[in-house]
């Protein structure tokens, strides 16, 4: 399906990550923002509530980001594309909300724009801490799908990916911006209407009565019905069977949630999106996401300029983690390098996913800033000098 | 059974019988609910339940409309998204008074404050039926409760003071002893534009009233018939709740103030001028 | 109600689903009507029943239906049942 | 052009961030350069002193932050004073001279100065200086075309506006012109 035109602000702009990540959204055909303000994320909120009101669309300013992150999903069952905004602090307080969506499988977005934590930490600087957090931070098993722009036009675009991808897989997406791409200015295409595409959200065809809430088929993901169209249907946080009724016994939690969360991974390689560079016969591969894959980018120009080997993998997709492809490089690649604006919360899934096969290196920072590319670019030569040891020892075995 | 009980239509008898112990007024409640529904002028599509977690949570799954069961204390939140996506729907919150007044609270005043067009139910039995029978905003001064075994010594909410203070633009209290009352006002507050409150004492036989020696569901209700006073139109700051004693109930709220709705379109109307279109919801 | 002839039967059928009853004894209590007792018998939950001890006396008002907390009971003006 | 790091300097209400915008969106949306533009958020940004950095460039930003610039303008001294010691020794300073005393100048950079305040009260608005100071940076550094700086002025100012901002523009084009 092709974007409505009216929300589409065609041409040549010069706007930062936040504004783009509304205009991402009116693209999208999001007519529903619950947001509460909190920098750095308070500018998109800002911008939808003077851009909505005249494009059909409904901004509210909630009384916190609890209920802006259940106000949203009312609103998706009421037929609307509906998404929250927020930074580490609110998300933190709307994880019970984001379990909810994984569990009626409501399609929303949850936008993070990620500042420096713990606690109220440094509001109005970058940081990547919150990668964990939108992975694993409501209670119990589940799946989600997270984004990780690193430039205002991928704000824009990502969050339309976000909403297509919330429809397709009926799943809550993370944006996870960061401090640095929100308030950063550049320029941003915004396409004709005609030229974006958008995916509807996939009601039932089935007639009232026949229609079961969560009965999904050979595609895992059931079809949606909205309030108000004569269903009569029943939804629940609770774990449920087909019908949507609780069903209070071990083995319907199995099916249901096995549901949830293989719905993601059987998915996995249609989902992550990468960007990958000069993997095919690097020594040294540098795994980056978000802001920092811009900085990481001048270390590896550096370490090339030396003569060095190094091959760039963007994480475009951080959740699903792209464990596949980073199997496949380790089989070539003597060691990975992650810069990241924590103290290393991806850089433990890296570790997870080569099992050793090549040697990994953090590159950890407490945010409040970027990493300065030097700091990654004395630790691409330490990897690639490292693993020449490495080698030498294996063949002197 | 050949002669077909006619509430059954509006519940999901694949799920009966219920959850709710004996003598527990929730089916009551939603006895009053289902005839409020039933004349309001409304076709039951039209019509969303929204309820939050615990015993009061589950009516939604027993009424057979477009039911949500969400999270503990955020029912109007949700219901305010739902309302907002889909105009065209009446949307109903029923919970308990620990669900709504406690981790809810906030959400509720501030639904209120803005009138959003919602109808807010709250079942007050006094206590957390479902996790154990422990104490709420709403439980008397010296009750016992499992939290308050010594008795209860924090000053109670006065639900009705509370929503008429926050904004709603009408307000009622009843028990689930007054059957006809209660459906009356539910039905009155469906039909009212902006947010209308309706306050339910109810039994809880098993938890509260036990604790408290109040007898069963049964000996609570003829509690509520002798003690309870219809003073409609009361001054709402009268009508806080003791331990055992005087229940006043009555409409005491119904006045008429713009909705969020109908600010919303005001304001807008006035800004966009001739470019505005009314919103109508998302579709 | 005025009309001397209908007052020899019962204006109304009450109906009792004793499988739904969880024996609260509402509908017996708050009958305007004294149509209801407890029955002797167990349903298999174990909860005493209401059984219709004056059923000539039912008015069909459905007070008992609207208290009932279970869905167990309701009364119905005789016409209508027969419609 | 390879990337040039500008600072734009100065209190708070004297519109620098705007004037970092303009040059940002000439550069990337009228001559179809690269632009990254970055401010200093926080309590700083609050109170007196408060910045926009610009990356120019003719091929993709990766690093998004002005570490050392090439170019300072600086509207006010206690901004002046604050981001000097950063900036390259071979940078040109571009300064409101009636409100920037320069002093601690390394011997490689050039110094440009506007009365740019006055001047935007000559012409009615004293808001408009940092306009003015746009027109007087264009034509200092050469770096934008005048004609694309010119419909990003247009393309930033409010509505009902630009022709007062475009005086201003032409106002500060026109004083740098006769400084070169």
């Amino acid at each position: 399906m092709k974007a409505d035109p009216k929300g589409v602000l065609t041409g040549a702009h010069f706007l930062d990550g936040d504004h783009a990540c509304c205009e991402g959204a009116l693209s999208a055909g999001c007519r529903f923002v619950a947001g509460y303000p909190i920098t750095p994320s308070t500018e998109v909120v800002e911008r939808i509530a003077a851009r909505f009101p005249s494009v059909g669309g409904m901004f509210i300013q909630m009384e916190d980001e609890i209920a802006s992150s259940i106000a949203i999903q009312g609103a998706v069952w009421g037929g609307a594309k509906a998404m929250t905004v927020t930074s580490g602090p609110g998300l933190s307080l709307m994880m019970e909300h984001v379990g909810l969506a994984a569990m009626l499988e409501t399609p929303c977005v949850f936008v993070d724009v990620q500042r420096s934590g713990p606690s109220t930490g440094l509001p109005t600087m970058p940081a990547q801490g919150d990668m964990m957090q939108a992975r694993w931070g409501s209670h119990g098993d589940y799946e989600i799908i997270a984004l990780c722009p690193n430039s205002p036009q991928e704000c824009y675009d990502l969050t339309i990916a976000a909403f297509n991808l919330a429809e397709e897989y009926r799943v809550p997406v993370m944006l996870m911006m960061d401090e640095c791409v929100g308030h950063m200015t550049e320029k941003v295409i915004i396409p004709k209407a005609e030229d974006i595409e958008v995916t509807p959200r996939r009601y039932t065809t089935q007639k009232p009565g026949k229609y079961l809430p969560y009965q999904a088929g050979r595609s895992e993901i059931p079809l949606m019905v909205k309030a108000g169209d004569g269903y009569l249907f029943h939804v629940t946080g609770l774990t449920h069977d087909e019908r949507g009724y609780p069903a209070m016994n071990a083995e319907a939690h199995d099916r249901c949630v096995r549901r949830l969360v293989e719905k993601i991974r059987n998915n996995a390689r249609r989902i992550i999106r990468l960007e990958e560079t000069d993997t095919a016969d690097a020594e040294v591969v540098v795994v980056s996401y978000g802001i920092t894959s811009r900085v990481a980018g001048k270390a590896i120009q550096m370490a090339r300029a030396d003569g060095l080997k190094v091959g760039h993998l963007r994480l475009i997709t951080a959740w699903p983690f792209p464990e596949k492809r980073l199997r496949t490089l380790a089989s070539h690649v003597k060691a990975f390098v992650l810069p990241e604006l924590n103290f290393g919360q991806m850089f433990l899934e890296l570790q997870r996913v080569i099992e050793g096969k090549s040697s990994c290196y953090p590159v950890p920072h407490a945010g409040g800033t970027v990493h300065e590319p030097e700091a990654i670019y004395q630790r691409i030569l330490y990897a690639a000098r490292h693993s020449r040891l490495k080698d030498k020892k294996e063949v002197a075995r | 059974m050949s002669r077909v009980n006619p509430v059954n239509q509006y519940l999901r008898m694949d799920r009966m019988p219920h959850i709710w112990c004996s003598g527990c007024g929730l089916g009551t409640t939603v006895n009053c609910f289902i005839r409020a529904i039933e004349n309001c002028g409304y076709p039951r599509e039209q019509i969303s339940i929204v309820s939050g977690i615990g015993c009061t949570g589950r009516v939604a799954g027993y009424l057979k409309l477009d039911s949500f069961h969400t999270t503990h204390g955020r029912p109007i939140p949700f219901a305010t998204g739902l309302k907002l996506a889909n105009p065209k729907l009446k949307v109903v919150v029923i919970s308990g008074d620990g669900d709504l007044f406690a981790i809810g609270g906030n959400h509720f005043i501030h639904a209120a404050r803005r009138n959003m067009d919602l109808t807010v139910v709250c079942v007050n039995n006094f206590t957390y039926g479902m996790t154990g029978g422990q104490l709420t905003p709403t439980t008397p001064i010296d009750a016992i409760s499992s939290t308050s075994p010594y008795g209860n010594f924090e000053e109670p909410f006065n639900l009705p003071f509370l929503a008429e203070s926050a904004g709603a633009v009408y307000v009622a209290r009843w028990t689930t002893y007054h059957v006809k009352q209660a459906a009356r006002s539910i039905r009155e507050a469906i039909q009212k534009n902006g947010l209308s409150f309706v306050e339910i004492i109810s039994p809880c036989p098993t938890l509260y009233g036990r604790r408290n020696k109040l007898g069963d569901g049964l000996a609570m209700m003829k509690a509520f018939k002798e003690n309870s006073a219809i003073v409609n139109g009361a001054d709402t700051r009268e009508v806080g709740l003791d331990f055992k004693g005087k229940i006043v109930c009555g409409k005491f709220i119904d006045r008429e103030k713009p909705s969020f709705l109908d600010m919303y379109h005001t304001t807008m109307a006035e800004r966009f001028g001739p470019f505005y279109e009314p919103y109508e919801g998302v579709q | 109600m005025s009309d001397g002839k209908k007052s020899r039967g019962p204006r109304g059928v009450v109906t009792i689903n004793a499988e739904l009853c969880k024996g609260c004894g509402f509908c017996i209590e708050f009958c305007p009507s004294g149509v209801l007792a407890f029955s002797d018998t167990f349903n298999d939950k174990g909860y005493h029943t209401p059984q219709a001890v004056r059923p000539e006396a039912c008015t069909g008002c459905d007070l008992c239906g609207a208290y009932c907390p279970d869905f167990a009971i309701f009364g119905m003006l005789k016409e209508k049942v027969v419609a | 052009m390879s990337a040039t790091e500008i600072k734009f300097a100065g209190l708070g209400g004297q519109g620098v961030i705007l004037a970092g915008i303009i040059i940002g969106r000439a550069a990337s949306i009228y001559e179809n350069k690269y632009a990254t533009l970055t401010q200093s958020f926080g309590p700083e940004a609050r109170g007196s002193a408060c910045s926009a950095q610009v990356i120019l460039s003719d091929e993709k930003i990766l690093y998004p932050y002005v570490t050392r610039p090439e170019i300072l303008m600086a509207l006010s001294q206690e901004a002046f004073n604050k981001f000097l010691p950063e900036t390259r020794d071979n940078a040109i300073v571009i300064i409101e001279e009636e409100l920037v005393r320069p002093k601690g100048l390394k011997s490689g950079m050039k110094v440009f100065g506007i009365p740019a305040t006055r001047l935007a009260e000559e012409l009615g608005r004293k808001m408009i200086l940092n306009i003015v100071m746009v027109g007087f940076f264009t034509a200092v550094t050469r770096l934008i075309d005048y004609e694309a700086v010119k419909e990003a002025v247009k393309a930033s100012v409010p509505h009902g506006t630009e022709h007062m901002n475009l005086r201003a523009y032409e106002r500060g084009y026109e004083y740098g012109q006769a400084l070169l």
